[in-house]
C-alpha cells in the first residue's frame, strides 16, 4: 500500500463512546487514493459513527448539544488533516482524567494524537468557554481547517435520506451551499452547476427538483440530492453511508457507476452498506464490523469468496438473492393476484368461491400540486387485487408513486379518484370513522421509520401500545432480532437499522391480516434481512398474513412475493407472477431493472 | 457673561416648556366641566373679572369696579374699557352677560362655574360697560368666586362658535393665546402682542416677556422630574415629595409651594350610616389614626400637618389640634363602650358585623405618598380593631362607589376660593346627590345648626361677622370628628433656577406674565 | 391498565434470558457508567452525581419559594404589614436585609410573605391562559375544518383585543382584586399561548407517528393524549415556565395603573409598582421583589428545560 | 377576508357592550368627566346629543350603521370625531410598536444566536437573560432606562420626542421583554434544528456554526415566533399604555387607557377596531413570512 502520508484516511484504534457507552471500539481503517473501501456489518455496529468521526462530527452536530461524546484514537488523519484534536473540540468534549486512564493504548506507534498532554491544553479552553461561550481561538482555527476538510476534501452522504435535508429549504440550495462554501462560483454559475450535479446523480427534471423542498420529494430523490451535495465540490474522499437504500436498481446502478468513476479518478471512496452485492461489485477492500469492532478485513474478492470470520460467512449466506426462493416453501402455492379470477387462494384454507379478495383497489389517481401551480400525477389509474394469504411486490423506479399508492391503500392519502375495498367492504374513500374498527387488520411499515416513531416514547412503550400488552414486548423484540435492552431506549438513540426493526415489530404487534411494508429492509444488514424475511414467511404460514411489499431490492421481492407489479411514472407497466416477470420481463423497463440488480457473484 | 442674570433684569423672548403631571384637559374652555388641569392652562390665556390680593380679598381685574345693591340682590360690575379679546372683540358688559349665560347653559355642561353662580338669576346690561347681576339671595362668596379661572371671561363671539371649536381654542384676554393643541402631547401658547390687562399684582405692564409656552403633558412623575433635571423642560407641576427634597439640593432647580385654596386635604368619615353614625366610633378612629410620622417621612418634610377643614391660605381658617390627638387606649375604650368587641382576628365585631371600613381611593386624585399614608393609617387603626379596606379605583368607579354610598372613609380634594367651600362640603343639602350622582358632603354631615351657620355666612357681607360664623361652623365640623385633616392640598412646582418671575393666582395656578428665562 | 404491570417489567437489566453474546448490541447507558468511574458508589450517590448544578440550584431556589409560600412565618417571623413610619426608607442592613419601604415595613418580610399571593397569581394566571389556549389550540390545530375555523376566529377576536383592555374592562366591571387581576392576566395571555400551541399541534398532527397511531386504529382522544399533546407539550412547557414570571409582571402593570392587588398586600408585582416611585431614593424597593420574580421564573424555566431535556434524551 | 371582517365586527361588538356594561355614566364624560356636578338638564342634553337615551340595541345598530359608512362616532370626552382622534394618535403608536417589534426580533435573534454557539454554561446564561428580560416590567425598565440614559448619562431625552433619539428608549423598553419571550420561544425549535440530521449534513458540507445558524437553524427558530407577530403586536399595544405614559408619548395606548377610564365608548371601540385591524394585517404579514419559510404551511 502507499505510504502513510498519502493515505486519505488513516485511523488507528478509534474509540467513540456516548455518555460512557462505547459505540466504536478500536477501529483502524485506511483508505488510499483510488480505492473503494467498504464498511459492512450488522446494524448498530458503529459504521455510521466511524464515518462521522472522520469529519470530527462523531456526536452529531455542533458543540453544546452533543456533550457526552468521547472520541479518542491513536491516530485520526483524514486527507492529511489531524481531525482528532479538532474532533474533540468541535464536539465540545473535554476528556477527563479518570477515563483517560482507561484508554487502550495498544498501538505503540508513538503518534498518539491526543495523549500529548491534552489536559494541559484544554483546561483554558473550557474556562474561556465558560466566560465567553465561544470556542477558543486555537480551537476556532482548527475548526476552520476542519471546515475546509468537510465538503471540500471529504464529502459525506449521510445515512438517513428522510432527515438529511432541511425541510424548509429548496433542495437545490443545499447543493449550492457546498459550492458556495468551497468554490468561487457566482450565484448563476452555481445554479447551473446544481442542475448538472442533480443530473449526474440521476435526478430527472433537475431544474424542477432543485426548487422543491424535501417534503415534496420521494425517498430516492432525496437520497440523490444528498449525493449531489456531497460530490459538489469534487472532494478527494467520498464517504457514502448507505447511499442507495432508497434507490431502485437502475438508479442504483447509475450511482454505483458514479462511485466507481470517482475511484477511477484517483479519489477515495468509503462506502458503508449492508448490501453485500453492492459492496462486492464496487469495493477493493472490505471491513466487516460488529459491535464496534472490525472482525474481518481484506480484499473484496477474498472476503466474498473465502470469508474468514463466521459472522462474515453468515452475512454472505443470508443474501436473499443467493437463496432459493422461499427458504422453506412448505405448502403455499402462489396465490395469483393479478385480476385473474380463477386464481387459487393460498394457505388460509380454501376461500369460499364467492369470497371477495382481501383487497381490491380500482383505478386510483393521486396528484400533487407543484410549485408554480403545475400538478404532478403521482399515481395514475393503478388497480390491484390481493387474495388472502398471498403477497404482492411493488417495484419501480424511485418517485414512481409506490409509497403514495401504499399510503392510499392505508387510508392515509386521499385519492383524487378511485376506490378500495377491504374484504369486500368499502375502505377508501370514506370517513376515517368507518375505517377505525377495521384498522388493526392492516399494518404498515413506513418508509421513514424514524418519523413514524414517537420521539418521546420508548421502544417498549411503542410496542406495548401496538400489541396491547407489555408482556409481549420482549418477544416482539426478539422476533426482529433486537435485544430487550432496546425497549428502554428512545428512537433518537437508535441506529436506522434498529429503528426499522422497531417499526416492523410494531406492525407485527397488531397481528394484522395484511401487512403493507414500504422498504422495510432498506437499512438492515443482510443477516437480519434474512431473519426478518424468514419471520414474514413464518407468519404467512402460521397466520395467513397477506403482504404488500414495496422495495427496490429485487432480490428481496423475488424471495418473498407471489406477484409483482412494476410501476413507472405513477402507472403500472407490468404485473404478473413474480417468477415469471423476473425470468421473462416483458417490458423494456422491467428488463432494465432486472438486469441492473447487483449480484453477489457474477 | 451674557444677559439676564437676576441683577440685570428681565430678558425678552424665549420658549418656556411647562410639564404638567395633570391629566390633559378634554376641553380647554374651563367653563365646560371645570377641573384643576383646565384652570392651570387656562390661566395662561383667560382672565377673570376679579383677582384676590395677598389677604385673599377680591380686587378688580377685568372689572374696574363693582357695587353691591343695598339689599345684596344685585351687583353692578363695570369692566375696563381698554381691553379687547384676542379675536378683536372688545370687552363689554355684553361679554359678562354672555359668559354667565354660557356657564348657566346646561348644554355647556359646566359644573364648577355652574355651582358658583347658583344664586345668579339673570344679568342685565346696564350700559356698554356695566352689567347688573341679579341674585336670588345675597351671596358673599360671589366676588371671590369670580376670581376662579372656571368663571373666566371669554370672547362672546368665540363662545358663539359652538362647543367643539371653543374647546379647542378658547379666546380670552390673557397674555397668551392658544395656537396649537397636539393631543396627548402639548398645547402651544403664543404671546398675545396686544396684551393690556395684567393682573393687579403683576409687575409687568405690557405683553409677556416669553414669546411662547409649550405646555406638555408628562403624567409620570419620575419622567417629569428627570426632564426638568436634564433641562428638557423649565417648569413642572405636581412635583412629588421625594423630587422636591432632592431638588432642594440642586441649585439649578427652585421650588414653589402653592397650596390650593378651598378645603384642606382630609379624610372624611361617612357619618350617614353605621358604624360612623356613632360619634364614639368616629372618635375612636381618629384616636387610633396616627399620621404625623407618616407625613414626615412620606412627604420628606414638604407637607405640614393640618388641623383644619380649610386650606391654610383661606380667610377665616380655624385650626384646632385638640380633637385630633391620638390615644390607642382611649380608642379601645370608646369602641368597647359603643359595643364593638374584639374578635379573634383582631377585628372588632358588633352583632356579628365586622368593623369594616371601606375606603375607595381614586388613583387619579391621590399621589403614591398619599396612598402610602392611607396604608399607614390602615395599619395604625387595625391596632384598635378597625378593618380598613383600601380600594384603588379609577375615577369613574370611584364616583360610582360614592354615589352608591359604599364607603366609610373617603378622601376627596375640593378646590375653591373662599370659606364658602364649607357650605358646599358640609351643608346637609350636599348629601342629596345631584342627578349625575355627585354630592359633595361625603361626611354626610347633617346638622341643622351647622346648616344655619353656613347659610347665614353666605348671606353676610360683613367680614368680621362672616368670620365668626365660619369659625363656629368649623368648630362643629372639627369637634364632631367628621373629618381627619391631613395637610393642605399639595400643589408644588419646581422650575429651573434660570426661570424668574413665576407667581400664582387665586386658585394657586401659575401665571407667566412676569416670567422670563435666562438664556 | 397495563401501566402497573409495565412498571415492573421495565428495564431489562437482568433479563432472564439474555440474548446470546453475539446478538448483543452496545450496552445500555447505565452499564458502562457502573463499571466505570462511578462503579463503586451507592445508587443514591450515583443519582446525585448526575444531577446538574443548574438543576440543583434551580430546585433549591424553587423549594425556598415554595417554603415561603407554604410557611412564610418560618422564614420571616415578622408581619409583612407592620408599619413603622419612623423607620421608613432604611437601606439594607443587618436588621433589614432588604431594607425598609416608604412605610417602614421590612422588605425582606414582605418579599417572603409575598411568595404565596405572587406565585398564586403567576401559577393561576398561567394555568388559566394555558387551559384556555389548549382548548382553543386543540380545536384549531386538531379539530375538523369548521371547528378549526371557529376556534381560529375566536382566538383572533381574543387576540385583536389588547390584553390590557380586557384587564381594564374586567376590573372596571368588578373592581380590582387579586382574583380579577389573575383572571384578567390569564385571559390576556391566553391568545398568545393558543397561537403557539395551535401551531405546535398542527406540526405534530402531521407527524409520522400520529399516522402510525391512526393505522393502529386509535381514536382521536388516544392520539391526542398519547402523541400530540406530549409532543406539543415541549413548547407548552416553555410557555408555562415563562408564564410564571410574565404573568406576575403583567399583574404588576395593573398595579402600576393603580388597578392591581389592593394595598398594602405584600405581593411582588404590587411591591414593584409601589416601589418604582422611589426608584432613585430607595432602589431596593423594586430590586428585591423584582429579583424574586426573576429568580422564580428563571429557576422554573431552567429546571423545567433541564428535566424536559432529560426526558427527551434518556 | 371574511374572517377579518368577522374579527373586526366581533371585536367592536364585544367592546361596545362591555364598555357600556361598566359602571359609570357616559353622559358625565360628555359634560366634563366623571363626578361632574352637572344638573339633570345638562345630562339629558348630553344624552340626547349622543343618542344615549335610545335603547341599547338601537344605539348598537346606529353604531354599526356608522361603522359601515366609516364613521366611528364622536368621542364623548374629546368632542372630536373618533377617526380624527385615532388618526392623530395612530402614527406615533405604530412607529413605536413596529420599532419595538423589529428591535425585539433583533435582540431575540442575538440571544438565540449566542446560545446556539456556546456550551452549556452560555446556554444557561442565555436562558437566565431571556427569562429575566421577559420578566422585566415595562414601567420599571423604562424608569431605569430613563434614570441611566437620560438623567445620569444625558445621552437620550427622557421625554419622548418625535425624532429618532426620542424613540429609542420607549422602543427599547418595549423590545427587551418581548425579546426575552421570543428568544425563549425560538430556543426550543432552534435546539431541535441544531440536533437534526440535516444540520449534520450541513456541517459535513463544511458549513460554519454561524452559517448553520443563519441558513438552517434560524428558519426553524423563526417559525413559531413568526406566528406570534400579531400577538406580539397586541402585547406591544398593551405595553404602549404604560410606555406612552412613562415617556409622555402621545399614542393609542394612552388614548385607550384614558378612554376606558372615562367610559368613552366610541373611542374605546374605535381604538379596538384599529388595533384589531392592525393585528389582522400583521398576522397576515406573519403568515406570509411563515409560508415563505415553511412551504408545508402553504398547502393548508
Ligand atoms: N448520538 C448518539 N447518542 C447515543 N448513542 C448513539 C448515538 N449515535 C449512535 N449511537 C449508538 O451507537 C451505536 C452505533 O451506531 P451507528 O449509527 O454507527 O450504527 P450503524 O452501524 O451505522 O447501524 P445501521 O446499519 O443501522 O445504520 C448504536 O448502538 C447507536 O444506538
Ligand atoms: N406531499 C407531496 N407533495 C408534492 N409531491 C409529492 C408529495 N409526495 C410525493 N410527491 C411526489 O410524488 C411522486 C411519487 O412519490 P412516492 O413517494 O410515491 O415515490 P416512490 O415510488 O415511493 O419513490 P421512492 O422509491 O423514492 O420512495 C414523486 O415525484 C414525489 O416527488
Ligand atoms: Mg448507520
Ligand atoms: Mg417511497
Amino acid at each position: 500500500m502507499s505510504r502513510d502520508s498519502d493515505l486519505l484516511v488513516d485511523v488507528r484504534d478509534l474509540h467513540v463512546s456516548f455518555r460512557g457507552v462505547p459505540a466504536v471500539r478500536g477501529v483502524s481503517l485506511q483508505v488510499s487514493p483510488g480505492e473503494v473501501v467498504a464498511l459492512v456489518g450488522e446494524s448498530g455496529s458503529g459504521k455510521s459513527v466511524t464515518a462521522r468521526a472522520l469529519l470530527g462530527l462523531a456526536g452529531g452536530t455542533v458543540s453544546g448539544t452533543s456533550s457526552g461524546v468521547d472520541v479518542r484514537a491513536a491516530r485520526l488523519r483524514v486527507a492529511g488533516v489531524n481531525v482528532l484534536a479538532d474532533a474533540t473540540r468541535a464536539d465540545g468534549t473535554v476528556p477527563d482524567a479518570a477515563s483517560a486512564g482507561r484508554r487502550p493504548g495498544s498501538h505503540g506507534n508513538g503518534d498518539l494524537g491526543r495523549s500529548t498532554g491534552p489536559a494541559r491544553e484544554r483546561e483554558p479552553s473550557r474556562l474561556r468557554r465558560v466566560l465567553h461561550g465561544v470556542t477558543e481561538t486555537r480551537g476556532a482555527q482548527l475548526e476552520r481547517r476542519l471546515r475546509d476538510l468537510r465538503g471540500n476534501r471529504v464529502g459525506l452522504v449521510a445515512q438517513d435520506p428522510f432527515a438529511g435535508l432541511d425541510p424548509l429549504r429548496p433542495v437545490g440550495r443545499e447543493i449550492a451551499d457546498a459550492l458556495r462554501l468551497h468554490t468561487g462560483l457566482d450565484a448563476g454559475a452555481r445554479r447551473q452547476r446544481v442542475v448538472e450535479l442533480l443530473t449526474r446523480a440521476g435526478v430527472p427534471e433537475p431544474e424542477l427538483r432543485a426548487g422543491q423542498r424535501p417534503g415534496e420529494l420521494s425517498g430516492g430523490l432525496r437520497q440523490r440530492v444528498l449525493i449531489a451535495a456531497a460530490i459538489a465540490a469534487e472532494p478527494d474522499l467520498l464517504i457514502a453511508d448507505e447511499p442507495t437504500t432508497a434507490l431502485d436498481a437502475t438508479v442504483q446502478a447509475g450511482i454505483l457507476k458514479l462511485l466507481a468513476s470517482f475511484a477511477d479518478e484517483g479519489r477515495g471512496v468509503l462506502l458503508i452498506s449492508h448490501d453485500l452485492a453492492v459492496v462486492a461489485q464496487l469495493a477493493n477492500r472490505i471491513l466487516v464490523m460488529r459491535e464496534g469492532q472490525v472482525v474481518e478485513e481484506g480484499p473484496a474478492t477474498r472476503v466474498v469468496s473465502a470469508p474468514g470470520h463466521s459472522y462474515t460467512r453468515m452475512l454472505l449466506d443470508a443474501v436473499p438473492a443467493e437463496r432459493p426462493r422461499r427458504a422453506a416453501p412448505e405448502q403455499p402455492a402462489p396465490g395469483v393476484t393479478v385480476p385473474g379470477p380463477d386464481a387459487v387462494a393460498p394457505d388460509s384454507g380454501e376461500p369460499a368461491p364467492g369470497e371477495p379478495p382481501l383487497l381490491r383497489a380500482r383505478d386510483i389517481h393521486v396528484s400533487f400540486r407543484l410549485p408554480g401551480g403545475r400538478r404532478l400525477q403521482a399515481v395514475e389509474g393503478v388497480s390491484a387485487e390481493l387474495r388472502r394469504g398471498s403477497s404482492l411486490g411493488i417495484v419501480g423506479e424511485s418517485g414512481s408513486g409506490k409509497s403514495t399508492f401504499a399510503r392510499v391503500l392505508l387510508g392515509l392519502q386521499r385519492p383524487d379518484s378511485g376506490t378500495m375495498e377491504l374484504a369486500g367492504e368499502a375502505w377508501v374513500p370514506g370517513p376515517e370513522s368507518r375505517r377505525r374498527s377495521r384498522r388493526r387488520r392492516i399494518a404498515a411499515v413506513p418508509q421513514d421509520p424514524f418519523g413514524a416513531l414517537d420521539p418521546r416514547w420508548t421502544v417498549g412503550k411503542t410496542l406495548a401500545d401496538a400489541a396491547g400488552a407489555r408482556s409481549e414486548v420482549p418477544a416482539l423484540l426478539r422476533r426482529v432480532r433486537l435485544t430487550e435492552e432496546i425497549a428502554a431506549r428512545r428512537p433518537r438513540n437508535l441506529s436506522p437499522g434498529q429503528r426499522q426493526r422497531v417499526a416492523i415489530a410494531r406492525a407485527l404487534a397488531q397481528r394484522p391480516e395484511l401487512l403493507i411494508a414500504d422498504e422495510p429492509l432498506s437499512s438492515l444488514d443482510v443477516s437480519i434481512q434474512a431473519q426478518v424475511l424468514d419471520l414474514l414467511d413464518e407468519l404467512r404460514a402460521e397466520l395467513g398474513l397477506s403482504l404488500i411489499l414495496v422495495s427496490h431490492d429485487l432480490g428481496v421481492v423475488r424471495a418473498v412475493t407471489d406477484d409483482v407489479m412494476v410501476m413507472r411514472d405513477g402507472r403500472i407497466v407490468e404485473h404478473g407472477p413474480t417468477e415469471e416477470i423476473f425470468s421473462h420481463p416483458g417490458e423494456p423497463y422491467t428488463k432494465a431493472l432486472v438486469a441492473a440488480a447487483p449480484r453477489l457473484r457474477g | 457673561t451674557g444677559t439676564g442674570s437676576e441683577a440685570e433684569g428681565p430678558v425678552e423672548g424665549g420658549t418656556l416648556v411647562y410639564a404638567s403631571g395633570d391629566a390633559e384637559p378634554t376641553c380647554l374652555d374651563p367653563h365646560v366641566g371645570g377641573n384643576y388641569p383646565q384652570a392651570l392652562v387656562a390661566t395662561q390665556y383667560l382672565e377673570q373679572l376679579t383677582a384676590l390680593d395677598e389677604n385673599r380679598e377680591p380686587v378688580p381685574w377685568l372689572a374696574e369696579s363693582w357695587e353691591l345693591a343695598e339689599d345684596g340682590l344685585a351687583l353692578d360690575v363695570t369692566v375696563r374699557d381698554d381691553v379687547t379679546f384676542t379675536d378683536g372683540t372688545p370687552l363689554t358688559s355684553e361679554a359678562v352677560a354672555a359668559n354667565i349665560a354660557h356657564l348657566q347653559d346646561p348644554e355647556t355642561g359646566s359644573s364648577t362655574g355652574y355651582l358658583a353662580l347658583e344664586k345668579v338669576e339673570d344679568v342685565e346690561e346696564v350700559d356698554e360697560r356695566t352689567a347688573r347681576i341679579h341674585l336670588s339671595e345675597p351671596d358673599s362668596a360671589l366676588l371671590e368666586n369670580l376670581a376662579m379661572p372656571w368663571l373666566a371671561i371669554q370672547s362672546p363671539a368665540a363662545l358663539e362658535r359652538g362647543m367643539e371649536e371653543n374647546c379647542a381654542a378658547p379666546v380670552g384676554t390673557g397674555p397668551f393665546t392658544v395656537s396649537e393643541w397636539n393631543r396627548q402631547e402639548s398645547i402651544v401658547l403664543e404671546r398675545n402682542e396686544e396684551y393690556t390687562s395684567p393682573d393687579p399684582a403683576a409687575e409687568n405692564t405690557g405683553p409677556a416677556r416669553l414669546e411662547r409656552i409649550e405646555w406638555r403633558f408628562i403624567p409620570e412623575a419620575a419622567t417629569r422630574y428627570s426632564a426638568l433635571a436634564s433641562g428638557e423642560v423649565h417648569v413642572i407641576d405636581n412635583a412629588q415629595p421625594d423630587a422636591i427634597s432632592r431638588a432642594a439640593e440642586d441649585d439649578a432647580i427652585a421650588h414653589i409651594d402653592a397650596p390650593r385654596p378651598g378645603a384642606s386635604n382630609r379624610i372624611e368619615l361617612n357619618a350617614g350610616q353605621a358604624p360612623f353614625d356613632d360619634d364614639r366610633v368616629r372618635t375612636a378612629f381618629i384616636r387610633a389614626a396616627a399620621v404625623d410620622e407618616g407625613i414626615e417621612s412620606l412627604f420628606f418634610g414638604t407637607a405640614e400637618r393640618s388641623y383644619s377643614a380649610l386650606s391654610s391660605i383661606e380667610r377665616h381658617v380655624h385650626a384646632d389640634p385638640a380633637p385630633f390627638g391620638t390615644d390607642l387606649e382611649e380608642a379601645a375604650a370608646l369602641l368597647d363602650e359603643a359595643g364593638w368587641t374584639a374578635g379573634d382576628d383582631g377585628v372588632r365585631t358588633k352583632d356579628g358585623e365586622r368593623l369594616t371600613l371601606r375606603f375607595p381611593v381614586s388613583t387619579n386624585q391621590s399621589i403614591p405618598a398619599e396612598i402610602s399614608l392611607f396604608e399607614q393609617i390602615q395599619a395604625a387603626v387595625a391596632e384598635a380593631g378597625f378593618d380598613v379596606q383600601i380600594q384603588q379605583l379609577d375615577l369613574a368607579s370611584w364616583y360610582e362607589a360614592l354615589a352608591k354610598n359604599e364607603y366609610e372613609l373617603v378622601s376627596a380634594p375640593y378646590t375653591r376660593t373662599g370659606p364658602d367651600v364649607l357650605r358646599v362640603l358640609y351643608h346637609s343639602d350636599g348629601i342629596e346627590p345631584a342627578p349625575s350622582g355627585y354630592f359633595a358632603n361625603h361626611a354626610q354631615l347633617d346638622d341643622p345648626q351647622l346648616d344655619e351657620l353656613l347659610d347665614e355666612a353666605a348671606r353676610t357681607e360683613d367680614e368680621t361677622e362672616r368670620g365668626q360664623l365660619y369659625r363656629q361652623a368649623q368648630e362643629i365640623i372639627l369637634g364632631g370628628h367628621y373629618i381627619l385633616p391631613l395637610y393642605d392640598q399639595q400643589n408644588h412646582f419646581l422650575h429651573r433656577a434660570g426661570l424668574h418671575g413665576v407667581r400664582t393666582l387665586a386658585v394657586s395656578t401659575p401665571t407667566f406674565v412676569d416670567a422670563w428665562l435666562e438664556d | 391498565m397495563s401501566d402497573s404491570h409495565g412498571q415492573r417489567s421495565r428495564p431489562p437489566e437482568e433479563a432472564p434470558e439474555a440474548p446470546p453474546a453475539d446478538m448483543r448490541l452496545p450496552t445500555g447507558p447505565n452499564r458502562a457508567t457502573e463499571t466505570g468511574r462511578d462503579g463503586a458508589l451507592p445508587a443514591w450517590r450515583r443519582m446525585l452525581r448526575r444531577i446538574r448544578l443548574v438543576e440543583l440550584a434551580s430546585a433549591v431556589i424553587l423549594l425556598l419559594f415554595v417554603a415561603a409560600a407554604v410557611a412564610p412565618g418560618l422564614l420571616a417571623p415578622g408581619s409583612p404589614l407592620a408599619v413603622n413610619p419612623v423607620d421608613a426608607f432604611q437601606p439594607p442592613s443587618w436588621a433589614h436585609p432588604f431594607g425598609t419601604d416608604e412605610s417602614g415595613r421590612d422588605v425582606y418580610t414582605r418579599v417572603v410573605h409575598g411568595a404565596r399571593p405572587s406565585l398564586l397569581i403567576g401559577v393561576a394566571a398561567t394555568a388559566i391562559g394555558l387551559v384556555l389556549a389548549l382548548v382553543l389550540g386543540a380545536a384549531a390545530g386538531l379539530g375538523p375544518r369548521w371547528l378549526d375555523f371557529t376556534a381560529g376566529r375566536v382566538t383572533e377576536v381574543f387576540f385583536a383585543f389588547p390584553g390590557i383592555l380586557l384587564a381594564l374592562l374586567l376590573i372596571a366591571l368588578t373592581g380590582p382584586s387579586p382574583v380579577v387581576a389573575t383572571i384578567a392576566v390569564g385571559l390576556s395571555v391566553a391568545p398568545g399561548y393558543a397561537r403557539i400551541i395551535g401551531g405546535e399541534f398542527r406540526r405534530v398532527r402531521q407527524a409520522g407517528y400520529v399516522e402510525a397511531a391512526v393505522l393502529l386504529g386509535h381514536g382521536w382522544w388516544r392520539r391526542f393524549t398519547g402523541h400530540i399533546l406530549p409532543n406539543a407539550l415541549g413548547s407548552v412547557f416553555v410557555l408555562a415556565t415563562l408564564g410564571l414570571g410574565q404573568t406576575i409582571v403583567w399583574a404588576s402593570a395593573l398595579s402600576f395603573l393603580g388597578l392591581g392587588t389592593p394595598p398594602p398586600a405584600a405581593e411582588w408585582g404590587a411591591m414593584l409598582a409601589a416601589g418604582r416611585t422611589y426608584l432613585e431614593v430607595a432602589p431596593w424597593l423594586t430590586i428585591a421583589p423584582g429579583t424574586a420574580i426573576v429568580l422564580a421564573a428563571t429557576a422554573a424555566t431552567l429546571l423545567g428545560r433541564s428535566l424536559e431535556q432529560r426526558v427527551r434524551e434518556s | 377576508m371574511l374572517g377579518a371582517v368577522f374579527v373586526l365586527w366581533a371585536a367592536a361588538t364585544i367592546t361596545f357592550f362591555a364598555v357600556r356594561a361598566v359602571p359609570g355614566d357616559p353622559a358625565e364624560t360628555i359634560i366634563g368627566g366623571p363626578g361632574s356636578q352637572a344638573g339633570e338638564e345638562a345630562l339629558a342634553a348630553a344624552r340626547a346629543e349622543y343618542g344615549l337615551d335610545l335603547p341599547l340595541w338601537e344605539q348598537y345598530l346606529r353604531y354599526l350603521g356608522g361603522l359601515l359608512s366609516g364613521d366611528l362616532g364622536t368621542s364623548y370626552a374629546l368632542r372630536a370625531p373618533v377617526t380624527e382622534v385615532i388618526g392623530e394618535q395612530l402614527p406615533g403608536t405604530l412607529a413605536l410598536a413596529l420599532t419595538a417589534l423589529l428591535l425585539g426580533w433583533a435582540l431575540a435573534l442575538l440571544l438565540v444566536r449566542q446560545a446556539a454557539r456556546g456550551g452549556r454554561v452560555s446556554r444557561v446564561l442565555g436562558t437566565i437573560m431571556e427569562v429575566t428580560a421577559a420578566a422585566l416590567p415595562h414601567f420599571w425598565l423604562g424608569a431605569v432606562l430613563i434614570l441611566v440614559f437620560a438623567t445620569t448619562l444625558g445621552w437620550l431625552p427622557s421625554v419622548s420626542t418625535p425624532d429618532l433619539p426620542g424613540l429609542i428608549l420607549p422602543a427599547l423598553t418595549l423590545a427587551i421583554p418581548l425579546a426575552g419571550f421570543l428568544g425563549q420561544v425560538m430556543r426550543e425549535s432552534a435546539d431541535d434544528a441544531l440536533a437534526s440530521t440535516f444540520a449534520l449534513s450541513a456541517r459535513a458540507r463544511g458549513e460554519s456554526p454561524a452559517g448553520l445558524f443563519w441558513r438552517h437553524v434560524l428558519r426553524h427558530a423563526v417559525l413559531p415566533a413568526a406566528s406570534l407577530s400579531g400577538w406580539a403586536f397586541g402585547t406591544l399595544i398593551s405595553g404602549a399604555v404604560i410606555v406612552e405614559t412613562l415617556f409622555a408619548r402621545p399614542g393609542l395606548g394612552r388614548t385607550l387607557f384614558l378612554a376606558v377610564q372615562g367610559r368613552d365608548v366610541p373611542v374605546v371601540t374605535g381604538t379596538v377596531l384599529v388595533v384589531a385591524l392592525a393585528y389582522v394585517l400583521i398576522t397576515f404579514a406573519g403568515d406570509l413570512l411563515e409560508m415563505l419559510v415553511d412551504p408545508r404551511r402553504r398547502r393548508v
